[in-house]
């Protein structure tokens, strides 16, 4: 699927300027434009799956592949992506020190006949290939099984007028705070996941207003406060308004001046609130 | 494919009571049979299952397919069974509507890192813990969840307020049935504040809440 | 009222595969009647619902109801949430973990030749179609992964044997460039019906609700 569409990129896409300039010594037996370059580490899965790209473009057989032509291509797309100061993956870079090394490794005469399969180091790099080759295609095939969500739907039967009251798993509070807190701790590994510390009666503040904002046209906005709440409950309800807003889940609306202000629900669309 | 076998998959997939109108809205817009056809469809279906232990049955609502009155005895026998535990992963959805409401299934995602499968926001639908409180004005108008006074009184809270804050839950210490390795962690007296806290402490004495 | 009735109405009620000894075990004990008469109305009624839009399906966790993979078209439009899609990396250490098994997270990245990021292990241990079942015993003790049941049941499979057969290895030929005829290392068989996978198979895994 992917090397198709690396295929189809580049028979459609042109030769491009790279970053401002024209990309001039780009070899010739590279096979994705340069452009396609930018996708080149989302395309291939590693270096793996690359090398197994260029074999199998050329319609050449795994078990005996030309090392020093597969290293210059390979080597090449390297190069590229060096020039184009795109982060490399330090697996490719492994990689072409590998290829580089069985294709010297190949032009010295042999050293000593004892030398095992093992230590061939192409022979390793063809077992690899092929079983990542393996794995790549069953990992295709599965992905074409029927599954549940998109090809498989359960069924419901409804068992309300059952008598006997269906026991629930129990949960505890405290059970979904640690698992909370286990999801505060990831966020805070993946720093750019902030999870804001909004106090809790705004949160709970802003679903009561949507709720009922919920099929109807507008609220009006000297409603939402509820004057018995006292200056606290006054205070929440006007952040949750200003949190929803900022948001862009509602839209605060005056007709003219001096006109009560109103609260729709945001409309980018037509405003179609029937399910 | 035959509208009858259509409709009928409708049902059973569907997992709430299905109108004639909403069963004629799946089809596409220029092959929409008209409601007498679906009305049709839905009567042969009736029949054809007049035999068997499950019916296609009218509700306020809408078709849907029940288990017949008559098995009651016996699918009350299947869950009378110890029912088994919810998943991290739901606990953790569950969390996070909680702290972050209004949330779509995509904030969820980015928050956890994962995706969320279906059967938990399904899960937790059906239990009334969660109900989506209206519609995120982006393309494909993903729903708002929220969690309800359901499962504010299943905790014993009055408002989401009394929830432990967010520097409180990063110093809650692990379940003491799970824990037994550090000693000196528990000697340490915690701060608490939270009427939440003080309950869990309390649950934690007398067993459990329910 | 006769067994394949209650069956039926179980297996519908059920929100859950339910093997034959979990439907068995539905019955009172003095009136239990044997695996096989189960085993003869799960058969009849997949008969009966041969040409119906829902069928009865073996996979891994037991028996099902579920609508037939022709209908997902129509079923497919009744929600508005896509299905969620899976990276090729995703795919690919899922495979390697289901072929392998069990397989340390050095061992995928050595086949896959590059790392295997957290998000997937987690996505792959959230969904629960994947867990731990032990720790190698070299340093650093990394977890061994195997795939479980409920990873069958999501792709509609009743057993690891009917994934798609992985090519077997193909014998390295002389190499051409080299004058060594040293044997080769036969191609290990790709079956997988190892013992430690048929052990998997036969552990109990014990099913968490979502």
């Amino acid at each position: 699927m992917n090397l198709d569409s690396a295929e189809h990129q580049l028979q459609v896409l042109p030769l491009a300027i790279v970053e401002g300039a024209p990309l001039s010594d780009l070899p010739e037996d590279l096979y994705i434009p340069p452009d396609a370059l930018k996708v080149f580490l989302e395309t291939f899965e590693g270096p793996l799956d690359l090398l197994l790209y260029l074999i199998r473009r050329q319609n050449l057989d795994i078990l005996n592949i030309p090392i020093a032509e597969i290293t210059k291509q390979y080597i090449n797309y390297i190069e590229v992506m060096s020039d184009m100061q795109l982060e490399l993956a330090a697996e490719y870079l492994v990689m072409a020190a590998m290829l580089a090394e069985i294709k010297s490794r190949l032009l010295l005469p042999r050293q000593s006949e004892m030398e095992d399969e093992e230590d061939d180091p192409r022979a390793t790099l063809i077992r690899k290939l092929q079983e990542y080759e393996n794995i790549k295609q069953a990992a295709e095939e599965i992905d074409l099984l029927p599954r549940e969500e998109r090809d498989i739907f359960a069924t419901f039967v409804d068992v309300s007028n059952v008598k006997v009251e269906k026991i629930l798993p129990d949960v505890q509070l405290k059970e979904m705070l640690l698992a909370f807190q286990g999801v505060l701790k990831r966020a805070e590994q993946l720093s750019h996941h902030q999870i804001t510390r909004e106090p809790l009666s705004v949160r709970e503040r802003m679903s009561t207003i949507l709720e009922n904002l919920n099929g109807k046209n507008h609220l009006i906005f000297s409603q939402l406060f509820n004057n018995t709440e006292g200056k606290y409950g006054v205070v929440v309800s006007f952040l949750a308004i200003l949190e929803l807003t900022k948001e862009g889940l509602i839209e605060i609306i005056q007709s003219e001046p001096f006109a009560p202000l109103r609260i729709t629900a945001a409309t980018n669309a037509g405003s179609s609130t029937s399910a | 494919m035959e509208i009858k076998q259509i409709v009928e998959a409708l049902l059973f997939a569907a997992n709430q009571p299905m109108t004639v109108k909403q069963l004629r809205q799946v089809f596409p817009e220029l092959a929409q049979p008209d409601n007498d056809e679906i009305q049709r469809a839905i009567d042969a279906i009736i029949e054809d299952y007049r035999l068997r232990p499950v019916e296609l049955k009218l509700v306020a609502n809408g078709y849907r397919f029940q288990v017949k009155e008559a098995m009651s005895p016996w699918v009350s026998r299947l869950f009378s069974e110890k029912p088994p535990k919810y998943s991290r992963a739901l606990l953790e959805t569950m969390a996070i509507i909680a702290y972050k409401q209004p949330v779509t299934r995509g904030d969820i995602e980015d928050i956890r890192g994962v995706s969320v499968s279906s059967t938990i926001m399904r899960t937790l639908l059906d239990r009334e813990w969660v109900r989506v409180v209206g519609h995120k004005e982006v393309p494909g108008r993903p729903a708002l969840y929220s969690t309800t006074k359901q499962l504010l009184d299943y905790f014993n809270l009055s408002s989401l307020s009394e929830l432990p804050t967010l520097q409180e839950i990063e110093d809650l210490q692990p379940l003491a049935s799970s824990d037994s390795t550090s000693t000196q962690e528990t000697s340490e007296k915690q701060e608490i504040s939270s009427p939440a806290i003080e309950a869990i402490e309390q649950q934690e004495i007398t067993g459990t809440l329910q």
